[in-house]
């Protein structure tokens, strides 16, 4: 049996890597989540043939419980929501790390001290994980709405770190493992992933749910090497590796360094605000569409209000109307144009507008020159040409869409709302440019019907 | 049992493979793999099982009901997200 | 003694490893690597050592002296080899 | 001691992989050899401390004979002549762990039928890279002149392997691995070696040098389990992985395939040949050197011949004297242009021409239209059209360089010899082609000094 066992993780350790490597590229996607589920599935399931276990019933029913509920709000979660359920199940994946180290150091049965050292750090690693993911859950979903800033915060965190480690290093050297240490063990660093996640703005929690991501892994790991259990060992150092790479590529992405994400307070103390020359001019929508009608080249780029307004499903109609009439139509899809990477990709996806229709940056930015109309929908910090032109700007040096060189450019917004970081742009001042008023969805819906009408 | 130098390397190895894999992945797959390998790290369930299985006491057995219920959450639903968002990458017609 | 499925852990992810660091390598770094790569299994000088060290008879002892000679050749001129032809890549000033 | 020499291999395994994932890039390359060598340096002398082992002083004395000669040999080589001291140090290599299984196995203390088989599979590995790479030296260095073909060739090496195979699986089932089976068994597996490169045509010498070098590390990496040596593991292993990306690579990159490498006879079968149009038409130096002298963008294209004119060093004086006059000089390198992948890079760096010329041919093909004069030194199947036009053609579909599209073509060659694949060019037969008859460094020189009087 145990021979079975073995041999099963390790087919598993091999389909999760191999499933990682598949993820990784947009051909081979989709069948990497099927080859790691494969391999999850093989592992769950000879572990029930592991020598020596009770409690089989209990067992199969958390199983149940946490699979069923998790399988249920998988499900329901509307894609736009997508980040804070990867950090909710992120945060489960680290509780269970530290629920299986509170398991081994209540038994206190360890071959050795390294082992020991390994089960506290991992429950140490894992809690954090477990209690900073469920705040940033909360946060992307709406229950906590401003990033809480507290006085000598970076202090204060460092010392209930210091704390924290302290006690885990007490119990190491003690050996006493189950009394009212743990507890405190446990408290400082289920506080600690809190106080450090509390004061990070919503828009940068991609990034440090990413950040949590790596840290589950480690933690699994760890007490991997408590259990002598390769799978995890395999599977959790792998995801640790990968996701501090990771965090790494999405905080370069979107022109930020980790440390800034963790330590740094974007938007909040900015420089002297920089002033734009001119005016808005507003359009309606009678007049975008004609210009429309009749234009031979259009790149449309949606940003973060296309999300907010959930207006991929009214663009792909606009799309199939100006197709309808010859008119050549793209879209300009900016890397970190909403709240996640990739995030214009799944909803443009979702709305079934083709793949081949969708442009990088690099590929796209040449071509504006030559281009009828630029729709911006929602989209704004990418748009700005601040970033090229303007170094004191915190935008400067992101890579942005030339939205501002088409020979006209029309804005779909609300008002005069500002973009994710908070800066002025200059393209909505631009004299080939017109501002159209108004939700995304609906907007687009009337230009629609407008069209419609040539 | 998986200790001294052998785990070291194994350790070294995996980081190195695990580093390697996503090295050079197009942004917009970023979060689908964020959400990939957190699916993997629900790997977590077999460790759980096994301390569940173990568990002598109630408060020991509370606790690794807890974990295996976690557990199962983070296998299961990071499985369904990713695979909900990869399925949305599908139209992609051999490109990219 | 790494045996078992500790040995066929390490031998998998290594062999990840080594497969993952090496892909999308440029044509012209090709030879080089192929040197570069000759060059590190000269680590055999090192079993080529401790087998001639616990030679016992003359046999052995004299095999063992070829397996030395010839390892310390593949480590030895796998380095000069590949250095030199490195070296030629000098004028890269950060292109490519 | 033996942690010290623990810690030393793992250091040595980490420098390794860190030093091969440098030299994959350009810019990080030659740091990469560094850190590889490093290292070495520091696993081999750690092994001096190794419990128990004697023989010291014969043991320096071996690794300094080979050292030396290696490093003598290494640093006198010229560059053409590369691929063939790669296949020698390599089949040094596996020589060696063909040698310590054979000292392993006249001991024959093995902890189990396991580790026997694991030395008896690197033996064979071992055994067979090493004949087969010196052969390939042979063949390279032009000790071997003609590719050795006899009848039933296939079935007779498949009934050695099989032998071979065969005396293995009675040493590893009697367990009488010092008698006279141990000295057929590695008689058959060094003639496999023998019988299997010699077929093999010396241009196809690049894959199959990858290939044992492959090998080599498997065989390390086998033999490292014997010897129950981590670094070794490791190293094999990660060799005999990248080593087999590497082959597959390279034999893409010629647009071949391993098995036809292996199996196939390549340029010696092929099909009827295909009869080109018209005539070469030849010109002389003078009238290449005015049309060169007053053009305005020229690009050179330099293959096979070159490196055998030893040609690089005039080439670069010819691009001082175009770019004095204030012409437009850039290189188009093929990825395999000249007999080893980077045989160009290397020669024209050896040169001094700088990097910054050199296009591939992605960045450069577009640009033949707008160039006057394309100058062909010695190369002919990179820029033959017909890999475009004539599915029938062994060439067909390899990616070339679009020569034919330029202005004025004019070629340096000695005569009417055909390229390494043995397909008639029709470049030459092009309009707008002149035949420069010469040998390349002399012809290059004639034009320098033809053009300095204008
Ligand atoms: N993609 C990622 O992974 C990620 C993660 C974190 C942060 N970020 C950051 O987020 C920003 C993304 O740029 P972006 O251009 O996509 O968005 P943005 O700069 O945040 O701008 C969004 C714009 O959409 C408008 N809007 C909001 N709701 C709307 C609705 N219902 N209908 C129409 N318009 C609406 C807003 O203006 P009104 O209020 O006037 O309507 C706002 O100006 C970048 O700065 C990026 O660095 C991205
Ligand atoms: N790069 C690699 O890794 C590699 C490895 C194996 C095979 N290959 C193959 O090799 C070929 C390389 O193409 P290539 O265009 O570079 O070379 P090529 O097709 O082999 O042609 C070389 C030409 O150079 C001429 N030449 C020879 N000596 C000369 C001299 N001293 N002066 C002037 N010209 C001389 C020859 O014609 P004359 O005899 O008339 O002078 C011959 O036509 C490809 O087919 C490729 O697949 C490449």
């Amino acid at each position: 049996m145990d021979f079975l066992i073995q041999i099963s993780y390790f087919a598993a350790a091999i389909l999760f890597v191999l499933g990682l490597r598949r993820m990784s590229s947009p051909l081979t996607a989709r069948t990497g989540i099927h080859w790691a589920g494969a391999g999850m599935l093989v592992a769950t399931l000879i572990t029930f043939f592991w020598p020596g276990m009770e409690n089989y019933l209990l067992m199969t029913a958390a199983i149940f419980i946490g699979g069923v509920a998790a399988w249920w709000t998988g499900q329901k979660v509307s894609m736009t929501d997508m980040p804070q359920m990867i950090a909710l199940y992120n945060g489960m994946g680290g509780g269970a790390a530290g629920a299986i180290a509170a398991v081994e150091l209540l038994r206190g049965e360890f071959h050795s001290d390294i082992f020991l050292t390994l089960a506290v750090l991992g429950a140490l690693i894992g809690s954090i994980s477990f209690s900073g993911s469920l705040v940033a859950f909360a946060k992307l979903q709406g229950l906590i709405r401003k990033p809480l800033r507290f006085p000598l915060q970076h202090g204060i965190n460092l010392l209930v770190f210091a704390l924290a480690v302290g006690y885990g290093g007490i119990l190491v050297t003690t050996g006493d493992t189950a009394g009212i240490n743990l507890l405190v063990f446990f408290g400082l660093a289920l506080g600690l992933g809190i106080m450090k996640t509390l004061p990070i703005g919503g828009a940068d929690m991609p990034v440090v749910i990413s950040l949590y991501n790596a840290l589950t892994g480690l933690a699994v790991a760890f007490e991997g090497f408590v259990l002598n259990n390769a799978a995890m060992i395999i599977a959790g150092t792998v995801v640790g590796a990968a996701g501090t790479l990771l965090t790494q590529l999405m905080a370069k992405a979107m022109n930020r360094s980790i440390s800034n994400v963790l330590f740094g307070s974007f938007g909040g103390e900015q420089g002297a605000e920089e002033s734009v020359e001119g005016a808005m001019r507003p359009i309606d929508v009678t007049d975008v569409s004609i210009m429309m009608a009749y234009a031979e080249r259009v790149i449309i780029i949606p940003g973060y209000g296309m999300a907010v307004a959930q207006a991929q499903h009214k663009i792909k109609e606009l799309m199939d109307v100006l197709l309808a009439r010859g008119i050549d139509v793209k879209f300009a899809i900016h890397p970190v144009a909403g709240r996640m990477p990739g995030h214009m990709n799944v909803l443009l996806a979702e709305a079934d507008v083709p793949y081949d229709r969708l442009y990088d940056l690099d590929e796209i930015n040449a071509e504006f020159t030559q281009t009828d109309v630029a729709l911006v929908i929602g989209a704004n910090d990418v748009v700005n040409p601040t970033a090229r032109s303007n170094p004191d700007s915190p935008i400067y040096g992101m890579p942005i869409l030339n939205a501002d060189q088409a020979k006209n450019v029309v804005v779909i917004k609300r008002g005069q709302g500002k973009g994710f970081s908070g800066v002025e742009n200059a393209l909505f001042f631009a004299d080939n440019t017109r501002m159209l008023y108004g939700d995304g969805q609906a907007m687009t819906g009337e230009l629609i019907q407008a069209i419609k009408q040539y | 049992m998986i200790e001294g130098f052998t785990a070291l390397y194994i350790f070294m190895l995996s980081a190195f493979t695990g580093y390697e894999v996503i090295s050079r992945v197009p942004v917009i797959l970023h979060t689908p793999l964020m959400s990939g390998s957190n699916f993997v790290h629900g790997i977590v369930l077999v460790g759980a099982m096994v301390a569940m299985g173990h568990a002598a006491t109630t408060l020991e057995l509370t606790i690794g009901f807890i974990g295996v219920a976690l557990a199962a959450g983070n296998a299961v639903g990071g499985f369904v997200v990713t695979e909900r968002m990869l399925e949305m990458f599908k139209s992609a017609k051999g490109q990219h």
